[in-house]
């Protein structure tokens, strides 16, 4: 038994003309927690994929409980008993649950080619019920919520336990980024859990996260390995410091002038109701208002958001615009109507990765940007330009491919598509921060309270209450597709418990 | 050629006048217009998997190594497609045009006015076949198209459906599966048919479906006529010998194969087996091996001189019915041998062209 | 084509794809040149066989004969890029000819106005019913295949030849300057659309939605109308395609053009335009388009054995199409 | 019953191709009286029995989000193969009923240099299929010469054109072949891989499947049936002929779609293809029950095809639901 599990030595990886890791070197010990923290782009997910053999390294060797290894499939990796969580949704539709549980190593699920669904059956609910879920095994994947998926896919991870005597390895890219904090918590519980049999390399920006549960915690920047701390002695701010190497602050400065309540209202919303998602919520937004909305997975929250931009059709209930009823048909309408709609699913549902910048940005509004005939392109170009300074979005030129870009430069460019060629009346922001870095939720908090000050009014729907209160005027709690609770900032100055409590 | 058509009778009587008139039009020889070595003989048709195909190719390529070419003939197939049978007459015209004859199986007659338009350009030489569209004749200044040899479907339809009422007695009700329905033929032959219920009042036509000449669509259409009409079918008329053998097939499903009758057109040997085999009745050929031929005859007399230019051809010798042949039980035997170059030789003399002209076809 | 559960990356930008370093060999560069090499050289190995095939004249047909095509392959493009597939384009065109054989006696110009106005009706209906009532445009247009054929056959079912005023559509079979003035007015649509999808908010539309209909969507597109005018045009190309042919055989016939769907679509993407929509252009189509009628005539005319043709056109398809395609545009082959 | 089979069950009710199947034969019924007879269900039976065979591979190719238009130049081969390897009027041969095994082997070679071409050269299967569907047809031509070949293989004649309990044995062949589909489908990792593939490759090779060796096995599976159909119309006609499978491609693709299986893959069942099929052939056959204008036929079978959609198709209408 060797002192250390897993190490990497001088890892090394190019993609195109860009470094993505350089000489990168470290190690995870039998049954510890190790923590990775840094920017979008500095290269954990790169060096996760490096790990468990999706990609392979340029240069540099990874050792395995003393032994060097080459990876030559993923399956290799997955054989030693390293598992991985990826990011980006990775879970098969059209398939059961306990297939994508034990895809690719059905073990005694499947003998000689044949799938024995009951013993399938019976392999999964075993992962299933260390992560606390009730769903079946059986139960089709298109029809879980994104949050069960997260946890579907955290299971498929732990399963690699089964394929190999050794101590498993768990390589969790962000297991939680997508999770309300009931589905953090139930994480953070296997994680701890998992530290007596296993080794575990856990990514996330959400650093209390991070110090609760890591060990050891590596800290990552532009694609090399900055330094190597104990987590014990560190405390957020700390680390914070280390990753972006100066001193920054989280919370937003405040406008001490809030909305003066005289504001017209923009948006209001009466007896909304849509079938099993929500009820009778009533709602009124006026201009220059941050409304949060905070809800655990289910409340009915990210739908009515859609439903404010036209996704959906409520069942019934009424919508004003500045007074006037409103129906939207689509959400060409609700564009029409002068509202805007960062979704949660930035990859497939917020920006076109093979487009450039500059397109992605003027999509919405592109009318304003054509002359008597065709599109201005000069004109588009100044604009965008304009806008990436002032976003601060880190982008060679806006002519770049959308998809070369980092998470936190893709979600200010999908949410600079709202604000070129016209000012929304309404903004409707659907996990804006979702898996941002430090500095790019600064400036998209700055952003959305820059907008605010302009008079827009701003739906916003986060992962973390922190988020909200940082940025809100007011909170409306959801539970259950109802509003359980609302709260001026100003006036009552709600607490993170009490907040907490109207949500479950 | 035991058995001639009634209809034709009258016919051979002009046949005669037409040939004497061609006798007086020829003069011992005209000049050649090309070495004999430097004419290319073109064979353009749709295929060669279907029987009547192969045939027309065979007949073309007899007749090229009998006049001593076998070298210079070249085969175009357009696989159904009629832009490309535009398109591949054009492309080979590229090199020596004037010495080109086409002999022309087309595909749809849509394809006849692109191709004599394309040999009165280029001066390469054309015969065709079958169908003709409205208004298109050889003889109204179209020098390079020799001549059309012209099919008449509705005699040929008469003439099938004639055995067909026969065969059952004058009594009963049939089927009829037609061809393709944007051709010539199909409504041609079954018009003919329709012509001859006209006349027997005791024959019924109990349903008709296209089944585009194929074997494949024909078998299930029978199965699901026997299905609704069941032995108030007395007969099987098909606009072509591929779906009577398809219609067959689906009677022997049935138990019926050979007690009721079918017929159809093109006398492909595998009909011809089947009428001597009883299954089938009877089937009109136009003798795929003449009509692949003849064309290439008339352009090389044409080009070697031994036949004066088209232009002063009699009308009926540029547009004429070819003259068919009813196959039954009792030439069937005859019709079942693939027939020898010495059997045509005598129709590809230069003075001998119109053998089987039945008259003008227009 | 089919739909796209939330789950899933957009179509041809896929994540795993390029982050798992499987996007393919080949720069945009080298993948734009690859069609034009494989023309030349397909045209020098039948040159070969036939040195005539270089001549003025042989490309004059060759161009002659490949604009009916083009036509139907600037179509096609349009909506393959958008993610869709047009089956009907060919049928369509049948049913133009039999219109434009039918009227033009009578009303001259006015029957060629009119048969192209419908044909785009025709596309942009069965855009519309794509778009709104959410069929896959495979089916939509594999339903329109067979009704504008049948339709076709019932309004004449057999040809019609062109009883009077051919001259108003006769020009078409005509060359000047040794250019077929049908393969001009092809390359004229070509600019035009090309045009169109470089420069106008519907070719950034179509683009967008063939790259990620539902960003598309979420961003405001109405995509129902981008659908029902792409279709459109589809349409109106098959109706230009019809007319031409009407030129070219001086008559309409309702199952002319069909068998050119297969051909046209496989310019397309021999031409290099991603079949999972929103990578190609029209001048990639060009391309495809020389190609596909340099093999059709050109097998030919090298005097291959009959049976080898079929084969030897299989063959090249599939080299032509492993040598063009555009492997970065499309994370996944399917 | 496993989740996979309710989960297909499920989706057989919600894809509305059996709401389609009903109304036509109802329809027909009422139209015409000797439409609901036993006699002429065994003949929809009987001439269902070949599309089935070939849409059941079909279904397998475009779950896994592939398409396969070669089906037509398959089965010419295959039919010319078979034709020659069993008693016939041109070769010596006379493997008899191996003579099916042989054909089937043959469409699997074929399917098996698409999947290597798709996987390889990763060449779209649209394109590849195209190719080597007319390969297909060149090699039948080939093979065919100057007449097609009659098969003179009686037992299998008999067999082809016989019943047995008043059911088609072509039917009952491909019966099994449906339910072999249906359980290579539903209970193994074959099957089972084929909606990973279809749903999200990507994924699916970065949790370490080996998707080319899965892609490549369905594209021989798909040409294995391809052969076997093309060997059962070829004994049932009783002759190898290069058309024997025309119009197959088209109408197979349709059948699948309407079955319910979408054209990006990850979802349907052969169970849906079936439905699609029977659906398909009750309309041929209901077409010429109630004698259909001919002209208009093709137009009214198009406009059925679009109905049956809009109503398949209708309930899930969403205003994010993506359709290419």
């Amino acid at each position: 038994m060797t002192a250390v599990a897993l190490r990497a030595e001088g890892l090394s990886k190019r993609f195109g003309d860009t470094d993505a890791l350089r000489d990168v070197t470290l190690e995870v010990r039998p049954c510890e927690v190790v923590g990775l923290v840094g920017e979008n782009g500095a290269g954990k997910s790169t060096l996760l994929k490096l790990l468990a053999g999706v990609i392979e390294p340029d240069v540099g060797q990874i050792i395995l409980r003393g032994a060097p290894v080459r990876w030559r499939k993923v399956r290799d990796a997955a054989d030693a008993g390293i598992g991985m969580m990826f990011q980006e949704p990775s879970l098969i539709p059209g398939i059961s649950v306990a297939e994508n549980i034990l895809l690719a190593h059905e073990g005694p699920g499947v003998r000689l080619g044949i799938v024995r669904w009951r013993k399938l059956f019976a392999l999964a609910r075993v992962w299933l019920v260390k992560l606390g879920m009730t769903i079946s095994p059986a139960a089709a994947t298109q029809s879980l919520s994104f949050s069960e998926r997260q946890l579907v896919a955290f299971a498929r991870a732990l399963a690699v336990e089964a394929r190999t005597r050794e101590a498993p390895i768990l390589l969790l890219d962000e297991p939680t980024s997508a999770l309300d904090d009931r589905g953090v918590a139930a994480v953070l519980q296997t994680v701890k859990a998992l530290r007596t049999r296993a080794s575990v390399v856990f990514v996330s920006h959400r650093l209390e996260e991070i110090l609760r549960v890591c060990d050891r915690i590596y800290v990552m920047k532009d694609g090399r390995c900055l330094a190597e701390r104990e987590a014990g002695t560190l405390t957020v701010e700390a680390l914070e410091q280390l990753m972006v190497g100066h001193e920054i602050s989280t919370d937003i400065a405040r406008d001490a002038a809030r909305p003066n309540m005289a504001a017209s209202v923009c948006l209001e919303v009466r007896e909304l109701s849509r079938r099993d998602k929500y009820a009778d919520v009533s709602l009124a937004l006026r201009h220059g208002e941050v409304m949060g909305i905070a809800g655990a997975a289910g409340s009915g929250c990210e739908e009515l958001c859609r439903t404010l931009f036209g996704i959906d059709a409520p069942r019934s209930g009424t919508m004003l615009l500045d007074g006037r009823t409103v129906a939207l048909r689509d959400p060409a309408d609700a564009v029409a109507h002068g509202i805007g709609y960062v979704p949660a699913e930035r990859a497939s549902e917020g920006i076109i990765g093979a487009m450039s910048v500059a397109a992605n940005m003027t999509l919405a509004h592109l009318a304003r940007f054509c002359g008597r005939w065709a599109i201005d392109r000069r004109r588009e170009q100044d604009v965008a330009e304009r806008w990436i300074e002032r976003l601060r979005i880190a982008t060679p030129s806006a002519t770049t491919r959308a998809s070369d870009l980092s998470g936190g430069n893709q979600q200010k460019v999908a949410l600079a598509k709202w604000l070129v060629g016209r000012q929304p009346r309404v903004l409707i922001l659907d996990h804006p921060l979702r898996g941002l870095d430090v500095l790019a939720r600064r400036d998209i908090l700055e952003t959305i309270r820059e907008l605010a000050r302009d008079g827009v009014g701003i739906v916003i729907v986060a992962d973390s209450l922190d988020e909200l209160l940082a940025v809100s005027d007011t909170v409306v709690v959801m539970r259950d597709g109802r509003v359980s609770a609302r709260y001026s900032i100003a006036e009552d100055r709600p607490t993170r418990q009490a907040i907490l409590e109207s949500m479950v | 050629m035991r058995q001639e058509l009634a209809e034709f009778g009258a016919a051979a009587v002009r046949l005669v006048f037409a040939l004497a008139l061609a006798g007086a039009a020829l003069p011992a020889r005209a000049q050649a217009l090309c070495e004999k070595s430097q004419i290319r003989l073109v064979n353009s048709m749709r295929e060669i998997t279907q029987p009547y195909h192969v045939n027309l190719n065979k007949g073309g390529r007899m007749f090229a190594r009998w006049a001593g070419l076998e070298d210079n003939y070249v085969l175009q197939l357009n696989q159904g497609d009629s832009d490309k049978q535009i398109a591949l007459m054009r492309s080979i015209l590229a090199t020596n045009p004037k010495c080109t004859v086409f002999n022309v199986e087309p595909n749809a007659d849509v394809v006849m006015k692109p191709m004599v338009d394309t040999a009165d350009r280029t001066g390469a030489w054309i015969v065709t076949h079958w169908v003709l569209n409205r208004g298109l004749h050889p003889f109204e200044g179209h020098d390079h198209w020799i001549a059309h040899v012209a099919v008449n479907s509705q005699a040929v339809g008469v003439a099938v459906s004639e055995q067909l009422v026969a065969a059952m007695g004058g009594k009963g009700g049939i089927v009829a599966l037609q061809g393709r329905l944007d051709t010539d033929p199909a409504q041609k032959r079954f018009a003919g048919l329709k012509a001859v219920l006209a006349k027997h009042p005791g024959v019924t036509l109990l349903a008709e479906q296209p089944a585009n000449w194929d074997r494949r669509a024909a078998f299930p259409i029978m199965q699901a006529w026997l299905a609704k009409y069941g032995d108030r079918i007395r007969g099987v008329w098909a606009a072509n010998d591929d779906m009577a053998l398809g219609a067959l097939e689906a009677l022997r499903a049935a138990g019926l194969a050979g007690r009721i009758p079918v017929v159809g057109v093109d006398g492909i040997p595998e009909a011809i087996a089947a009428i001597d085999r009883g299954e089938m009745t009877a089937t009109v050929s136009s003798d795929a091996f003449y009509q692949g031929s003849i064309g290439l005859a008339m352009g090389t007399c044409v080009l070697t001189g031994q036949a004066p230019p088209p232009q002063t051809w009699a009308k009926e010798q540029r547009e004429f019915f070819l003259r068919v042949v009813v196959i039954t039980k009792d030439n069937a035997a005859h019709h079942a041998k693939e027939p020898a170059v010495d059997a045509y030789a005598g129709e590809w003399r230069c003075d001998n062209l119109w053998s089987r002209a039945t008259g003008p076809a227009f | 084509m089919g739909t796209v559960g939330p789950a899933k990356q957009p179509d041809g930008n896929d994540r795993f794809a390029i982050g798992g370093g499987r996007s393919g060999a080949g720069s945009g560069i080298a993948t734009g040149l690859a069609p034009v090499a494989v023309l030349v050289a397909l045209v020098l190995a039948i040159s070969a066989f036939s040195p005539s095939f270089l001549s003025a004249y042989s490309l004059r047909v060759l161009a002659a004969e490949s604009s009916v095509i083009l036509l139907l392959a600037i179509g096609q493009t349009i909506v393959v890029i958008l993610g869709g597939i047009d089956l009907s384009m060919a049928a369509l065109a049948s049913l133009t000819s039999v219109i434009v054989a039918l009227l033009l006696p009578e009303l001259g110009a006015g029957a060629v106005l009119g048969a192209l106005c419908i044909a785009a009706l025709i596309g942009a209906l069965q855009g519309l019913v794509h778009a709104r009532a959410k069929i896959p445009s495979f089916i939509v247009t594999l339903a329109g295949l067979g009704l504008w054929s049948g339709i076709a056959l019932a309004i004449a079912n057999t040809t019609v030849p062109v009883a009077g005023r051919y001259e108003v559509i006769g020009w078409l079979d005509a060359h000047a300057w040794g250019v077929p003035n049908a393969f001009v007015l092809g390359l004229a649509m070509l600019g035009l659309f090309q045009a169109a999808l470089a420069r106008l908010r519907f070719g950034r539309h179509v683009y967008a939605i063939g790259m990620a209909e539902r960003v598309a969507l979420l961003s405001g597109i109405r995509v129902w109308r981008v659908k029902t005018l792409a279709f459109a045009a589809s349409g109106l190309c098959s109706g230009l395609a019809g007319v031409v042919m009407v030129a070219r055989t001086s008559s309409g016939n309702p199952t002319i053009a069909d068998s050119l769907l297969l051909p046209s679509i496989a310019a397309v993407l021999i031409g290099g335009t991603a079949i999972t929509g929103g990578h190609g252009s029209l001048a990639r189509t060009l391309i495809g388009v020389c190609i596909v009628a340099v093999m059709r005539v050109g097998v030919a005319v090298a005097g291959i054995a009959p049976a080898y043709e079929p084969i030897a056109y299989g063959a090249l398809v599939v080299i032509a199409v492993a040598i063009t395609v555009d492997r970065k545009s499309i994370g996944i082959v399917k | 019953m496993s989740g996979g089979v309710a989960a297909v069950l499920g989706g057989l009710r919600t894809s509305g191709p059996l709401l389609a199947l009903l109304a036509l034969t109802v329809g027909f019924a009422l139209a015409d009286s000797g439409f609901a007879t036993l006699a002429n269900l065994r003949i929809i039976l009987d001439s269902a029995a070949v599309p089935l065979v070939l849409a059941v591979g079909m279904t397998f190719v475009i779950r896994q989000g592939s398409i396969d238009l070669s089906i037509e130049g398959l089965m010419a081969a295959c039919s010319l193969v078979f034709a020659l390897a069993v008693a016939n009027d041109r070769t010596q041969f006379d493997l008899g009923w191996l003579g099916l095994p042989v054909a089937a082997a043959v469409g699997a070679v074929f399917g098996l240099a698409t999947g290597l071409i798709v996987t390889r050269l990763r060449v779209p299967s649209f394109m590849a299929t195209l190719g080597l569907g007319s390969v297909g047809l060149g090699v039948a031509m080939l093979l065919s010469g100057d007449q097609p070949p009659l098969v003179r293989d009686t037992p299998l004649r008999q067999w082809a054109l016989g019943q047995t309990f008043g059911v088609p044995n072509l039917a009952l062949a491909a019966a099994a072949c449906l339910v072999g589909g249906f359980f290579v489908e539903q209970f193994t990792r074959l099957g089972r891989y084929s909606y990973v593939v279809g749903g999200a490759e990507s994924v699916a090779r970065v949790s370490g499947i080996n998707v080319d060796f899965y892609k490549v096995v369905v594209f021989a599976f798909a040409g294995l049936m391809a052969g076997l159909a093309a060997a059962m119309e070829s004994a049932r006609l009783g002759l190898g002929h290069v058309e024997i499978g025309a119009g197959q491609m088209l109408g197979t693709i349709t059948a699948v779609v309407i079955g319910g299986t979408s054209l990006s893959g990850g979802s349907g069942s052969v169970l849906g293809s079936a439905v699609g099929v029977l659906a398909l052939t009750v309309l041929a056959n209901g077409m010429v029950f109630v004698g259909a204008p001919p002209h208009l036929e093709k137009a009214i079978q198009g406009a059925i095809v679009l109905v049956a959609a809009v109503l398949a198709g209708w309930h899930v209408r969403d205003r994010l639901r993506i359709v290419k």
